[in-house]
């Protein structure tokens, strides 16, 4: 019978000796290379980390390919990053040169530490979800391959932390990202009153419009939507599948910048919307992945050392970063949502 | 083993990051469900939409999440998409492996599933993308012998994470891995059986730097800290300085608060105790030669949750210090996620999540019915408005 | 002339601050409301609470506003307050006078009043301090004929009012006092004839140090600036630092756009025009080394308001740079009041301020609809959501 | 006929010739002494400007006194500030020291100028008002005598612009002042229904509350409150005679401090609650005149030069404030209204 409740595995039983020696005793580290982090211990050991990009969504394959490289190289232990990458660890410096070499030839690329970009951070996409108002993984590998150089080398002023999510419900967590590209549905959910009526408690769904566009309908035993009041947030279709909003004709990407979570230096920040939207082009999205570089390079080649996305931004305002970057404003970035006014600029001071 | 014409996905094999398409197309040569995925992803490509549906109930026996339920809009052209659901998998602590246990889990999804996988899941997770509902339940019989159980899903505790930790840094003031893993075992119930108003997650960093993007991430973010001064080790700073650093320029002029003095004459750099505000900057910069205080803990903050419905919510300090502590089985923690989950349980609408509630109903009431003493560290600054709610027992009748 | 006992009151004639209480007496030795008013007050002062009714509605003929009505609530025993109304009396621009009007104020309020007033309202009026019912005709008359004008009351426009700008200021980068009197007389109908949904207030600024607090104060703030960059006088420049001052410390460092940069070797303060944002610092702290640009004009806000109902609004920037030249008799200005007081009529609900329907609605809606391009100048940051109103001429059908 | 519409006196006509000699062309200014301003226009000319504080609440006989003070020496010229002090305005230097001794025969101070303390703008109190939690006037005297020591000087780190509104209504405009001292009331209006009957819409009642806490009560043609959503605003009473929220025992005053307005260095800001509730006691208020005081001592002896209010307290941060003020942090200081959550600290990074 199936164990129920027992949790994961014990992390300890999978923790390379020379980190369960030195567990809590690590002292400093270094970046010898891109991709390579050395750990240095209160008792002098010393680990090696190397990172690498990983496309996340992967088959059995891959991690068996993974699995045989760590048996080879770091007596059969790895770990995944927070962002996804692959992290080899090992304890034995002479072996880091073989491992980097080995995985050059599977064409896998070392890097993501310091100041450089990481993994993107995102979702499902068209390969998974139901209600993506973009695909995930798709875009994310053009951006990747377009801002490649910037994975393997550490040129960068500083981190720069990509999020993407498919639709509203923002599960890659893109809100506080340097670089978010977020899928937004631009149409009004389509009623079927049909699948409404199936298992949909109206008064729920009429509850869950954040702008109270939904309004029931008594006859159909469905419900409408006040056009204009509608955001196209997609919330009512998470509570109802009898609403439709996938709209492959208008669905895209929005960007937004500026976000950021570290508490370093300046707190934490949410990314804003720069660009409202750009279609849906598949298989390269070139408008996304162009406006993402254009934005990157601008930071790159403005900002001071060490000064994240955000902090270049708030340094210099925002009124300047459109007349740098050349991005058109426009009132669709003005927030009207609930915290808007804190937006507002109250001050007769700003540049042109 | 297959005709199908992918041009558009086949665009993606080019360049120099890893393809996912090439990980399907590994996939699809096992599995004919990945195969005709590549055509569905096709079709979508195409037409620029998703085909799938609105999910349906389908899980594990005696767990109430963990599993989501997936069927494609198309099932006549796919019809081993017809059932394509995700299972979600609890990760090690700070997603350490060894190949034995990575190996097991290939193994038993190559067995029941598409051969497709996440490595991880935005929330932590091992994704295993892609079964049937008959599968469902030897797939976890399975998993569960080799040591593996579900995670969340629903409106129930999700999967906890959190960062490397003592694992592998120096800055992790409390043990984020021994949190996560004794936390999530705590909870086991509250885990595998939504109960509450909606999801609740918990992530853990060791430090300010917040390597599991928490504050953002999570309803409960744990932040370690310390609450004594760092520690400066002056001839460290001196290296420093022999290797060229600007001290001054990199370190003291980006310190938020001005708490570092840099004298260019003894090189000694001091730090004025009471106004660092422990950001990690200096720290992050020299770990060499600056390190945290020695009384660890961490900061609790409460309501992070991305953009649906409110707006998207930054988590926020309601406890400034705690000790979080293995010895004591994180026991002040626990009361405290008590407390609560019970408050929010009672108050929380359906899909409210605990920040929305608060926000909703108030800080001050909060507080008050939790048992959490009010502090200036839980806001940035204090209420513009005058809009008092005053408790009618200091009211004179 | 009485006998009436005032020991509070009393104990508020003695201290350095020049006492309102001893005016009270003065007025109250020639007017019996006056003296009554002082037992009014002692009686509050004892009781810790008012003794003025909800206000009825008085006024003069043609006008709609500018007087307020007043009733005591303890009419028996203070007779003379059964009725004591405010007038509001529209003060000269930049509130300069000479004696010969403000005596004949002192003379018409003698006659018609208490004796008692404000110097000024808070919005800016002259306000006359109680009157009877019967007296206000005649008391306007007597306004009129020496020069005077009501001010607003109700749901109007209220008087608006300005700084001293160019009449004893160097930072005005506008006519302050010219446009207030210019604007005013043109809006006599709004101001004296309450018509819209709620108050909408104006003041005028002649540069950023708002020395009429009109970002705080007034649905539309005017806030004079320039377009061009600051101008340096380099020998005044060392002048200051002849005379001691340090101006890295003073000036740059509190630069809050970092724009200015000085030499300690040559003495001389360069600004990069670009980054400055004309916030007035380094001009409030060398006025005789640096001015304001040659472009000048004003930058127009919208919104602000106090507490009640949605908590304070401050306003906001609608026009980041407007020319306000009498020449063209401030026509641009005009033309853009016209415009929203239009769209505030047909969109605002009862008693609903400009910046609260602007809040409620959504900025861009308001732009749109009153015409104004918008400018990143509008906003500290773009929206942190991706709530997007989406017009739906610019979708695919 | 009285004129009709003829608006304002033309203030061309009340300017001093040295005024309009010089209109538009000031040059800079000194402040020869607290109290008085010297203006140099491009042709050389110089004015002297007095300030002197006034009660605002003045008589006739006042005016007069000013007028005859104006024509001995000023050519009977003069002005208010929009702070409420009178201006004197010379063009004769002689003439200063004279006007200031007559001034100080009349127990006129002369300051405000610089980093003083300036007039208290305020509001009718109990004097003349219909809805007040305090009186205005009786709590400015008490303060600006116990403050009258930085009316005169200009010992201050920068300016002090106090405010103070009797109620929520906040005709004195405080919510952007160093310090705002608010009158506050904390019980719910007591219904008169028969007040409420007469001329009181029901409907815009309900609808004027901005917490909701209004219901209507149809069988009494009048409303019900519910009680612990009303945080005692005041805004129904406003709406109807018969929402009565006076309550000499227990209404009082808020401190509120680090509101600015001007551009300069930072950006316009609000003023925040510190102190949720001190009880009135007339005449002088010991409580609220020892609260401000030790407020702006506390901010006297620490902030740096030319810092306000709210520079000082934003760069010690506001934990900071707390503890060195001493004043009690309570949850009534934190906001649970419509923009609450901005104030929440999002950040791990905070001083103890
Ligand atoms: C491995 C990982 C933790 C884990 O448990 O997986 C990790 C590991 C380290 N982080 Fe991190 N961080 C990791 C995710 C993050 C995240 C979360 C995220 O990106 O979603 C953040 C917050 C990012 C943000 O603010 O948006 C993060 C913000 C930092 C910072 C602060 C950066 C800054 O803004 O200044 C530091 C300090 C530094 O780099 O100087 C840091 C520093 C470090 C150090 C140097 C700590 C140490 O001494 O070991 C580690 C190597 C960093 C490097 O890559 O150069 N780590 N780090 C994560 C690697 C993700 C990846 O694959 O790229
Ligand atoms: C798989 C995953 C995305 C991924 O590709 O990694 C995911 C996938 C889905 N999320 Fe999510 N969410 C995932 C992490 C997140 C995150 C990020 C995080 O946890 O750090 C967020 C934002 C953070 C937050 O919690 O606010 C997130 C916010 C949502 C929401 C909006 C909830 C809200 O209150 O804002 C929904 C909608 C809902 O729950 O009804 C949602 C709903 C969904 C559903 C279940 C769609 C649905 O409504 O049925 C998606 C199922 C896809 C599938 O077929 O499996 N997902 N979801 C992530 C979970 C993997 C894991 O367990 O490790
Ligand atoms: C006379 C008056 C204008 C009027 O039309 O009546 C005035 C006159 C001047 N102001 Fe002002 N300000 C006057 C109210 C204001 C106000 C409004 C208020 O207090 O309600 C403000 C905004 C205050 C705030 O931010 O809360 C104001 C903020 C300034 C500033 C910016 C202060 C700062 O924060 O740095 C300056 C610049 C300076 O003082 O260096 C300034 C500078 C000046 C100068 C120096 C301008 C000049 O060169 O002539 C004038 C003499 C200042 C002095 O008193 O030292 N004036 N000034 C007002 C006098 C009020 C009074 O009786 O005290
Ligand atoms: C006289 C004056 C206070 C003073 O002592 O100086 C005053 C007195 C009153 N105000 Fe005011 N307000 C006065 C300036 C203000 C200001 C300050 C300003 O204009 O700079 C404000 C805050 C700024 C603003 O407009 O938001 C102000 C915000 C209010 C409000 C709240 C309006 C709001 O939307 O927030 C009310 C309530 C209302 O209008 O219903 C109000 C209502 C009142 C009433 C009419 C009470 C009432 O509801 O009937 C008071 C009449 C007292 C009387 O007996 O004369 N008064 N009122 C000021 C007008 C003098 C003048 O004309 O020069
Ligand atoms: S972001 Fe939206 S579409 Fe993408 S995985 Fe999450 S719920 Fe699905
Ligand atoms: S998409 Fe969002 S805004 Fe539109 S009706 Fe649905 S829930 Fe409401
Ligand atoms: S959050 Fe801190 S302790 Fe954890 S990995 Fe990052 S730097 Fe290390
Ligand atoms: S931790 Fe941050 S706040 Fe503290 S001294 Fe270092 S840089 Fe400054
Ligand atoms: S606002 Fe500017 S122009 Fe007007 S008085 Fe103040 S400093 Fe002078
Ligand atoms: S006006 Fe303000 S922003 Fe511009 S240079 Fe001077 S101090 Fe800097
Ligand atoms: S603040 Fe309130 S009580 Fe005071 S004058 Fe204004 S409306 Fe009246
Ligand atoms: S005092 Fe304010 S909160 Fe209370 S019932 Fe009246 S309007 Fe509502």
């Amino acid at each position: 019978m199936a164990k129920i409740d027992q949790g994961p595995p014990d992390y300890k039983k999978m923790l390379p000796p020379i980190i369960k020696d030195n567990y809590g005793k690590w002292k400093y580290h270094e970046i010898p290379r891109p991709g390579v982090l050395k750990h240095v211990s209160d008792s002098g050991a010393e680990l090696y980390s190397v990172r690498v990009g990983s496309p996340r969504l992967v088959s059995i394959d891959f991690l068996r390919e993974i699995c045989d490289l760590a048996d080879t190289f770091c007596d059969g232990y790895l770990r995944f990053t927070s962002r996804n990458n692959v992290e080899f660890l090992l304890s034995d410096p002479a072996k880091v040169d073989p491992l980097i070499a080995s995985l050059a030839d599977k064409g896998l690329p070392v890097g993501g530490t310091g100041a450089s970009i990481s993994n993107i951070v995102h979702t499902q996409g068209w390969i998974h979800c139901h209600t993506p108002a973009t695909d995930a993984s798709g875009i994310v590998k053009a951006v990747m391959d377009d801002l490649f150089e910037y994975f393997g080398s550490m040129k960068l002023p500083a981190k720069l932390r990509v999020g993407l999510a498919c639709c509203l419900n923002m599960c890659g967590a893109a809100h506080c990202s340097d670089v978010a590209i977020v899928g937004v549905h631009r149409t009004i959910p389509r009623i079927n009153d049909e699948k409404v009526q199936k298992g949909t408690e109206i008064p729920s769904l009429v509850a869950c419009c954040p702008t109270g566009a939904i309004r029931p309908n008594p006859k159909a035993k469905s419900v409408t939507i006040v056009e204009d009041k509608c955001m196209y947030c997609g919330n009512c279709y998470t509570m109802s599948p009898g609403m439709e909003i996938m709209d492959g004709q208008n669905d895209g990407c929005a960007i937004l910048v500026g976000g950021k979570v570290a508490n370093a230096r300046s707190v934490p920040s949410f990314s804003r919307m720069v660009i409202p939207f750009l279609p849906n082009n598949p298989p390269r999205w070139p408008e996304v992945t162009d406006a993402v570089r254009s934005i990157v390079e601008t930071w790159a080649s403005n900002a001071r050392q060490g000064e994240r996305m955000n902090e270049w931004i708030e340094r210099i305002g925002w009124e300047k970063f459109f007349t740098i970057t050349g991005i058109p404003f426009s009132d669709k970035l003005i927030d009207d949502y609930i915290f808007s006014r804190e937006t507002f600029r109250t001050s007769a001071a700003f540049k042109y | 083993m297959t005709e199908r014409k992918t041009p558009q996905l086949d665009e993606l094999e080019k360049g120099k990051w890893p393809s996912f398409v090439t990980e399907m197309k590994k996939a699809a040569a096992k599995n004919p469900a990945s195969e005709e995925l590549l055509g569905l992803l096709e079709k979508s490509y195409e037409e620029k939409t998703g085909h799938w549906k609105h999910g349906g109930i389908v899980g594990v026996r005696g767990y109430g999440g963990g599993v989501i339920g997936r069927y494609t809009d198309v099932p006549e052209e796919f019809p081993h998409l017809t059932e394509f659901h995700t299972i979600r998998v609890n990760q090690p602590s700070g997603w350490f492996y060894d190949t034995k246990a990575l190996r097991s889990i290939c193994d038993i999804w190559e067995k029941h599933g598409s051969g497709l996988t996440n490595f991880h899941g935005s929330t932590g997770d091992v994704i295993l993308l892609g079964t049937t509902t008959e599968h469902i339940q030897p797939l976890f019989d399975d998993l569960s012998e080799a040591g593996f159980d579900l995670g969340g899903s629903g409106s129930d505790l999700r999967t906890p994470s959190c960062c490397v930790g003592p694992a592998r840094c120096q800055n992790a003031c409390y043990d984020t891995l021994e949190a996560c893993l004794n936390i999530t075992n705590e909870y086991q119930d509250e885990l595998h059986r939504p109960m509450w108003p909606y999801k609740f997650k918990i992530k853990f960093s060791g430090c300010a730097n917040d390597c599991t993007a928490s504050i953002a991430r999570s309803d409960c973010s744990v932040i370690g800290t310390w609450r004594d001064t760092i520690r400066i080790d002056q001839d460290a700073v001196k290296q420093y300085v022999a290797e060229g650093m600007d001290i001054q320029d990199r370190i003291c002029d980006k310190c938020p608060t001005r708490a570092l003095k840099f004298n260019p004459e003894s090189k000694e750099l001091t730090v004025i105790g009471e106004d660092c505000s422990r950001c990690m900057h200096c720290i992050n910069l020299m770990p060499k030669a600056i390190q945290a205080g020695k009384e660890k803990g961490a900061t609790i903050l409460l309501g992070g949750k991305s953009t649906i419905v409110q707006s998207a919510f930054m988590a926020w300090v309601i406890v400034p210090f705690m000790k979080m502590e293995s010895e004591n089985d994180f026991e002040e923690f626990k009361d405290l996620m008590g407390r609560i989950w019970e408050w929010w349980d009672e108050n929380g609408k359906s899909r409210e999540r605990i920040g929305e509630l608060i926000y909703r109903v108030g800080m001050g009431k909060f507080l008050r019915e939790v048992g959490l003493p009010p502090v200036p560290q839980m806001v940035f600054r204090p209420r513009a408005n005058p809009y008092v709610f005053w408790p009618q027992d200091e009211i004179t009748k």
